[in-house]
């Protein structure tokens, strides 16, 4: 259907353009920077999650192996360019070993969630206990707790001497955000795309149909990583250091949230619920009268309780009531409904 | 040789504690498929509610396996009554609504209690074993597992509660059309579960320095021994516990505790590539 | 603590006053002090009382008729224990809000995180926690004890105490406690002793049943445990149920920091050996009116620690140079502050080094007596000594590294 | 001499203590139809199973065109051109009619071959003005003729389907049995089937499963009309 996918990237364009434009006069560019790197990662969730089925608790696995890929490789190299797309590739890789073994093995649903959440367990663990002078790669300590800081950030590439940061910094990803979109965009309305959405409907009749939902699932969650890797790499740029707080468990659920929020099985969904979560908590930062963590904890209770499918897909819902058809393969109740019961066998 | 005898009853006292954490976690996921995030927040209740008895001069005896089972029972009476039941058959939503209670009552603890550290100091002087002092506590938390397998395996196999709730497990509809109302069950189940996670704070609270950030450090080590363990519940915890506890003190004694911790969790990912099912999914089929 | 709060904010009216004025006439008025602090999540306990600190610094700056004629006004920023907020959180300060200085940060990471933003927005930075040492960058100014600082003072003194000469260590596994090992296995060989095992342990360790057992298979004559948290904490606790403290003595540089003495029962406490700047329980004058002070202000002072009372001081320290300088430019603050500057308050003397710009302080030995700490001698302006090694601003004034200093 | 399809040999599956597949060999020659029948737990579908991929056997060995296919996964079988319905209905709930169908042919065409195919398949189970609809909507009748549709559309040359006229209107059997017979002018079909009315209807050969192991093989008029058939139905003592 390449006549829908140009129209996809019209829209897209455009509404990013007007987007650039109106947001740094209500945000500054340095907050915008992060909200839009938070909305990347939220869609890499939300790529594999909503439309593959394949619920990670370890997303942020990939976000922070992206941001110390980066670190490590640009404090070795002294440029950008190169780092940048190892931090892209090492999380893929990386994913794509760990979904084959997970894969392979036909691990499903919560046990699926616990590999995920043990690996990121063991990197946040392993990334924490790297203090001593011993762990070094190249030129860079890993630092353990206090992470690395003051590597070189992105600069133009094939000119190292020319840094971006600031507002152009923003641009550059902003306009990452909306490639990243494109791509996702046209991920889902290619073949390969509508098998994965058919696989989380239903991975018996994906395979009866000649399918190989293990090499599949495998492909899929390594693209997803490959877009958190790139997320964290962004992140790293931005804050100028790597923590491993970048893998603990509470940066983890964030991600979670920010799809569930959001809404499940869309593209925009996980991307306005990263924002506009990472935003609110910016907000809530600058007051001191109540706790708030207690806030996020019943903004979560109360998503799930009353809007489980998240805001995007009740403003779409609202929509599509009076206009068109439903969009293609929304997740739906009936389909977690289902992932309890199969936990059950 | 003393040696040998401390390092065993570390391991004994590691095993101990896994099952001990993963008790309330088991029940609750056992039962009613519901896995509680929330449940290191209940262990930490169940801490501070000790605490908080033992100050206002209750018994730390009468506090730990009285007084914060029944609290942290009652706390999850609430929540089950307030979201948990709206949640039924959704296993990711509930998930992740527990979640959500795992960070309220982290916020309001510390806004009840502060985010200092509290604790209370442990009740059992220390014993020496030839060159060796060991904690003496270690003991008494080895009886409270074995007490807490025990006494839910007797609960589970002589008691009238304990045959409906066996036939819920197998099928979740079964227990209805005997006539038991599975709301009430359901109902029933989170209780006990709260309790034992408020029992297990309680038992490691005169252990370690509490703050309300502490469940944390729980819940991920009772989500990997529980699913570890697979569906049947004592036999799943108890192999599990068994296997993590000895393989991460083997590590902590020979290494280091980082090592051991990893050790633990490397242990887990092996575990369930093997055994996709967990433990008890392969071997102990259908047992309790 | 909510209660404190409303306490606070009824005490401070005045100030709550002012931030109803229009912006522009406070603008361009007050002199603007921000602060970025975690006083929520679970490093709460060190940033909220770092938090009242501050602020009651700057109430007492302004009740005695402000700065230069100026109130100041405090922009001050909740990072809830999260690094990504406090990079958000020091553009805010220096780009949109556009504060004269900035105060805060408690991890080592977090400072890492905003020292950077401060140098290039020219802000000039106060950090004001004990941490392992070796800034050095011109923009910044430490006034926390650095681990030679405290582990030179220990060190020997915990040894003669112990009558022995091996020592084990068990650390936190991170720099601080990386480092501090380093100079404590330094500090050992010097008194000629000898170290014979360390082992490191992450934060969120919480039992050491099997590290007891292996200690006691070493049988060194003085256990030092720079551990830190809640989580570590459960060390004092075990170690005593397992009657070792009879047995062995403990040294800590860390422990107390949080006011964790005050959480283990006389048993498990007394003794441990510890060695700070500050403690609440100095019988001093200067303390005893700095704990009214604080009374009035929030009430109850046991939350109290050395993280604040250097909160405290920076403020103040910064005040002073203000003052001297005469304006609140970055450039003359900052050869203020070269001039080594020294402040008296509840802790004794806080001096500023001009050569690294961290702090020579008085260093207290204490042992940890029933819940409190009982001072047992005082040592006199303590400089930091392992900074110095590394660092010397008025050769490369342009320095903005930290030091991994070597032993 | 018709080319064998379908063949196994000795295959034999056991659970625990329990022989649910003993020693079956089986044979099955291009477009021809087989209905296997048997009471519950003769073993019927533990067969199935083993074929389709869905279970390995514990022994023996199973032959699609002369190439061993023991213990493949589904889907290898799938790509040689089996299509394969099971027992509970197996669709993709929250897809349409046409993106269900779509998927199953886009395995073997590219897209717009895969596009008309499925195109044509709509027209021919006369669901078009159900295309849209979303698979989770449809009455259970619908539901089977979907799933039969998707497997049609690859232009199998062998198909296995577990019990394809369960629960259906008569109305429903009636257009199932139409597109069958029409499947098997280029396919082998394989059907495990509990409704004697239904295989009536369409067999020919028919297969008696009991107790694991295959009973008898005849002509469906001669194996209804059998004495121990009837008596393994009925529950006798065979």
């Amino acid at each position: 259907m390449p006549g829908r996918f140009v129209k996809d990237v019209w829209v897209t364009v455009l509404v990013t353009a007007v987007l650039i434009w109106i947001m740094p006069l209500l945000i500054g560019t340095y907050t915008l920077t992060v909200l839009v790197i938070y909305g990347m990662l939220g869609l890499s969730l939300g790529l594999i999650w909503g439309f593959g089925g394949i619920l990670c608790f370890g997303q942020t696995a990939f976000f922070g192996l992206g941001a110390y890929t980066y670190a490590i490789a640009a404090i070795n190299i002294g440029e950008s360019t190169l780092p940048m797309i190892l931090a892209i590739l090492v999380p893929a890789v990386f994913a794509a070993l760990l979904g084959a073994m997970m894969f392979y093995g036909r691990l499903t649903d919560v046990y699926l969630g616990v590999i995920t959440l043990v690996v990121t367990l063991i990197l946040f663990k392993f990334m924490n206990s790297t203090a001593g002078p011993q762990y070094v790669i190249g030129k860079a300590r890993m630092g353990g707790f206090n992470g690395i800081p003051g590597f070189p950030t992105l600069n133009v590439p094939g000119d190292p001497d020319t840094y971006i940061w600031g507002d152009p910094y923003f641009y550059v990803c902003a306009v990452l955000l909306a490639l990243v979109f494109l791509l996702v965009s046209a991920l889902l309305r290619s073949s390969f795309g509508r098998v994965a959405v058919g696989i989380r409907e239903n991975e018996t009749r994906a395979s009866l149909m000649g399918y190989d939902v293990r090499a599949r699932k495998t492909v899929l969650f390594a693209i997803g990583a490959a877009i958190a890797g790139l997320a964290g790499a962004l992140f790293a740029n931005w804050a100028e250091i790597v923590t491993p707080s970048l893998f603990s468990l509470g940066q983890s659920a964030e991600i979670i949230i920010w799809c569930i929020v959001g809404g499940l099985g869309t593209r925009l969904g996980p991307i306005v619920g990263a924002a506009g979560l990472a935003y609110l908590k910016f907000l809530l930062g600058q007051q001191a009268v109540v706790d708030n963590t207690l806030i996020t904890g019943l903004i979560l209770v109360l998503f799930v309780l009353f809007l489980p499918k998240g805001i995007v897909p009740a403003l779409v819902g609202l929509w599509k009531a009076s206009f068109g058809r439903r969009p293609l393969g929304r997740i739906h109740q009936a389909r977690r409904m289902r992932g309890g019961e199969r936990a059950n066998g | 040789m003393d040696l040998a005898f401390v390092i065993l009853v570390e391991m004994l006292y590691a095993v101990a504690s896994l099952i001990l954490i993963g008790a309330g976690l088991a029940v609750v996921f056992g039962m009613m498929k519901v896995i509680n995030l929330a449940h290191g927040e209940f262990m930490m209740m169940g801490g501070y509610a000790t605490i908080t008895a033992v100050n206002l001069g209750v018994n730390i005896f009468v506090a730990m396996l009285v007084v914060a089972p029944l609290v942290v029972g009652l706390i999850g009476l609430v929540v089950e009554r307030l979201v948990i039941r709206h949640l039924y058959g959704r296993l990711v939503d509930t998930m992740l609504a527990t979640w959500g209670l795992s960070l309220f009552f982290i916020g309001l603890v510390t806004m009840i209690f502060g985010n200092t550290t509290t604790g209370i100091s442990t009740p059992i002087p220390g014993f020496a074993v030839g060159d060796y002092q060991i904690n003496g506590y270690n003991f008494f938390v080895i009886l409270a597992a074995i007490a807490l397998l025990i006494g839910v395996l007797l609960v589970l196999r002589t008691t009238r509660a304990g045959l409906v709730a066996r036939g819920a497990m197998q099928r979740s509809d079964m227990a209805a059309a005997l006539g038991y109302s599975p709301d009430r069950i359901y109902m029933a189940t989170f209780f006990c579960g709260s309790a034992l996670s408020g029992l297990a704070g309680a038992v490691f609270a005169p252990l370690v320095g509490l703050v309300p950030t502490s469940g944390g450090a729980y819940i991920a080590k009772a989500f990997i021994t529980v699913i570890a363990g697979g569906p049947s519940l004592v036999a799943g915890l108890l192999s599990s516990a068994g296997v993590f506890g000895i393989v991460s003190q083997i590590f902590t004694f020979a290494i280091s505790p980082v090592i051991g911790e990893v050790a633990l969790l490397v242990a887990a990912v092996i575990l369930l590539r093997i055994m996709p099912q967990g433990i008890t999914g392969r071997f102990f089929k259908g047992r309790l | 603590m909510t209660l404190n709060r409303r306490n606070f904010l009824a005490g401070t009216a005045a100030m709550t006053g002012a931030a109803m004025l229009p912006k522009a006439v406070l603008a361009a008025d007050a002199i603007k002090l921000g602060s970025i602090l975690d006083t929520s999540g679970i490093f709460d306990a060190y940033g909220k009382p770092m938090d009242m600190a501050l602020r009651l610094a700057v109430n007492e700056l302004n009740g005695a008729g402000g700065l230069l004629g100026r109130q100041i006004e405090v922009v001050s920023y909740d990072t809830q224990s999260d690094m990504a907020l406090y990079s958000q959180y020091a553009q805010q300060l220096t780009r949109q809000d556009k504060v004269d200085v900035v105060h805060g940060g408690i991890l080592s990471a977090s400072r890492e995180a905003i020292r950077q933003t401060m140098r290039k927005n020219k802000t000039l930075y106060f950090y004001n926690v004990q941490y392992e040492g070796g800034v050095c960058d011109r923009n910044i100014f430490c006034n926390g004890l650095t681990p030679a600082q405290q582990a030179a003072a220990l060190v020997p003194w915990a040894l003669k105490e112990a009558g022995g000469k091996k020592v084990y260590t068990l650390a936190a596994d991170y720099n601080y406690g990386q480092i501090t090992a380093r100079w404590i296995q330094k500090f050992v060989e010097e008194a000629g002793g000898e170290v014979v095992g360390t082992d490191f342990f992450p934060l969120d360790v919480a039992d050491f049943g099997a590290t007891i057992a292996k200690v006691q298979t070493a049988a060194p004559d003085l256990v030092i445990a720079p551990l830190v948290g809640g989580a570590h904490l459960s060390f004092f606790r075990q170690w005593a149920a397992s009657g070792m403290k009879d047995k062995i003595p403990l040294a800590s540089t860390t422990m107390g920091v949080g006011n964790e003495h005050k959480v283990l029962t006389p048993e498990e406490g007394n003794g441990i050996m510890v060695a700070y700047s500050y403690s609440q329980d100095l019988e001093t004058a200067e303390n005893a009116s700095f704990k009214d002070r604080w009374t009035a202000a929030y009430g109850d002072p046991t939350a109290l620690h050395e993280l604040a009372v250097s909160t405290y001081y920076g403020v103040h320290t910064w005040a002073k140079a203000v003052a001297q300088a005469g304006s609140i430019e970055r450039d003359a603050v900052t050869a203020a502050l070269e001039t080594g500057i020294s402040v008296d308050g509840p802790a004794g003397k806080y001096t500023v080094d001009p050569k690294t710009h961290h702090a020579t302080v008085d260093v207290h030995l204490m042992k940890v007596q029933d819940h409190k700490m009982k001072v047992i001698e005082t040592l006199s302006q303590r400089p930091p000594i392992d900074t110095q090694a590394v660092c010397d601003l008025n050769a490369n004034p342009d320095d903005n590294t930290q030091y991994e200093i070597q032993i | 001499m018709v080319e064998v399809v379908l063949e196994t040999v000795a295959l034999t599956m056991r659970f625990g203590g329990v022989v649910a597949a003993d020693n079956v060999n089986f044979k099955l020659r291009a477009r021809e139809l087989r209905c296997l029948i048997g009471p519950n737990g003769a073993g019927k579908s533990t067969f199935f199973k083993c074929v389709a991929g869905l279970q390995t056997p514990t022994e023996g060995q199973v032959f699609m065109r002369g190439t061993e296919t023991t213990g493949w996964m589904p889907h290898q079988i799938a790509s040689m051109g089996v299509g394969i319905k099971t027992q509970t209905p197996n669709v993709m709930d929250e897809l349409s009619v046409f993106e269900n169908i779509w998927l199953a042919a886009r395995r073997f065409h590219p897209v717009a071959e895969a596009n008309r195919k499925a195109q044509e398949m709509v027209e021919r189970l006369a669901l078009g003005p159900i295309a849209r609809s979303t698979l989770g909507r449809l009455a259970h009748g619908e539901r089977q003729r979907v799933e039969l549709g998707l497997v049609a559309v690859g232009d199998p040359w062998l198909v296995l389907l577990d019990e394809p006229a369960a629960g259906m209107s008569a109305e429903d059997v009636e257009r199932m049995t139409g597109i069958i017979h029409e499947l098997n002018r280029t396919a082998a079909i394989v059907i495990v089937e509990h409704d004697m009315q239904f295989i009536r209807s369409i067999a020919k050969t028919v297969t008696v499963f009991h107790q694991g192991a295959v009973l008898m093989e005849d002509h469906v008029d001669r194996v209804m009309s059998d004495a121990t058939v009837r008596n393994v139905y009925l529950g006798k003592k065979a």
